[in-house]
């Protein structure tokens, strides 16, 4: 029961999150993905910065947390997968 | 309603009537079937295009075209629709995607396929990495 | 741009793929097909249909889908464009028509397919009789 | 050239004009084509009624002079095709 509390998540010193890049932001942080641990209550653009090093976040970069669109300011939570990606090109 | 995602060439004819056959089960009530075939082309902006590597993000891409899909499905009186995407390494005159759709009457399949296009070039996570005579770039404009 | 009308049935997969590799010749060109297939439905208003009679004007069915064609071409950047009709006794699942519309960019050919279609069945002079479990009926409106 | 004068072809006794009906026209009127001898200058209408033995025309009936659409007032010329039919019903 008490993974599931949100004040207990809070304080807990780390959250363990999978970061993944694709395309040209693959090639450009010169990785894929890799799992990271983040202080507690992070949102998607500090996951950015902690795993580029600090890199500039541009305007177009595509964010999607568990494989939903989010934008930069969205809260990451323990587990959770967090994506970035150039605008999209398929079809 | 059935997405796929193809590491490997494919013909859209075939996998079109084949779906039509073996899996819509629906002979007698449709009287529509709108399709769109993407092709990869031997030009782009421009340059000559040589060769293609569709990349896309395993999971999320599925996911989003079974959205787009069930999103028609509300929208349009339609029976059935299907998605078939390439990715990999691709050639010009490949198929990169074929679209589908099956309604009773003709607007519905016009309109919900080309809202699920519209949808999958806006929305879906692939991304097309060119190569050129000289060098490669990545694709940023969607045209 | 190829127009027929055809006696007997076809497959509309096979005939737009065979016109496609044997006679465009237009491979690396066309990033877009768009595809619309009329598939004889089972019912109709409400009714079981059994078999449908579909007559035409020879000479001048072929001149106005000609013309339908031409327009389009003026109208859109299509590369070209392919309509099959068919006529006589057919049944439940036989495809009736076939319009299929290539183009570099997929607006193109979306909009075309549609116009080809919305102006055939307006303007080509086509009808069809079905057969009822009671009986026959000339189709009035054309849904 | 005497053949292309419009002043003498008003003048011509008759006119051979081919007649054509489809679909529920052709059941209704019971045949599906004739030539017949039109008087100078008819009208499309006249045609109908020539053919047809005065019956009624509907309303929603499409004309065809040498296969292009036309209305009732149109003239036709010797040697043209003239086609009665219902709206048109394919695709």
């Amino acid at each position: 029961m008490i993974g599931f509390d949100p004040v207990y998540r809070n304080l807990v010193s780390s959250m363990s999150i999978a970061v993944k890049f694709f395309a040209s932001l693959r090639e450009q942080v010169g990785k894929s993905e890799e799992r990271l641990d983040a202080g507690p209550a992070a949102t998607v653009a500090e996951i950015w910065q902690l795993a580029t090093g600090g890199q500039p976040l541009a305007a177009n970069t595509l964010m999607a947390v568990n494989m939903e669109y989010v934008d930069a300011g969205h809260p990451v939570q323990d587990g959770d997968e967090v994506a970035f990606f150039p605008p999209v090109t398929g079809g | 309603m059935h997405i796929e995602i193809r590491q490997q060439p494919f013909d859209p004819f075939d996998e079109v009537r084949d779906y039509q056959r073996n899996t819509l089960n629906e002979a007698g009530k449709y009287g529509a079937t709108a399709l769109f075939i993407g092709t990869m082309r031997d030009f782009n902006e421009g340059d000559d295009v040589r060769a293609m590597t569709l990349e896309h993000y395993p999971g999320m891409t599925e996911k989003h075209l079974e959205k787009i899909c069930g999103e028609a499905q509300k929208r349009w009186d339609i029976i059935d629709s299907l998605i078939i995407h390439r990715v990999g390494d691709m050639y010009p005159d490949d198929p990169i995607v074929v679209v589908a759709v099956w309604s009773a009457h003709r607007a519905a399949a016009f309109e919900a396929s080309r809202y699920l296009m519209e949808e999958l070039k806006s929305r879906a996570p692939f991304w097309k990495k060119e190569q050129l005579s000289e060098g490669s770039r990545w694709v940023e404009h969607n045209s």
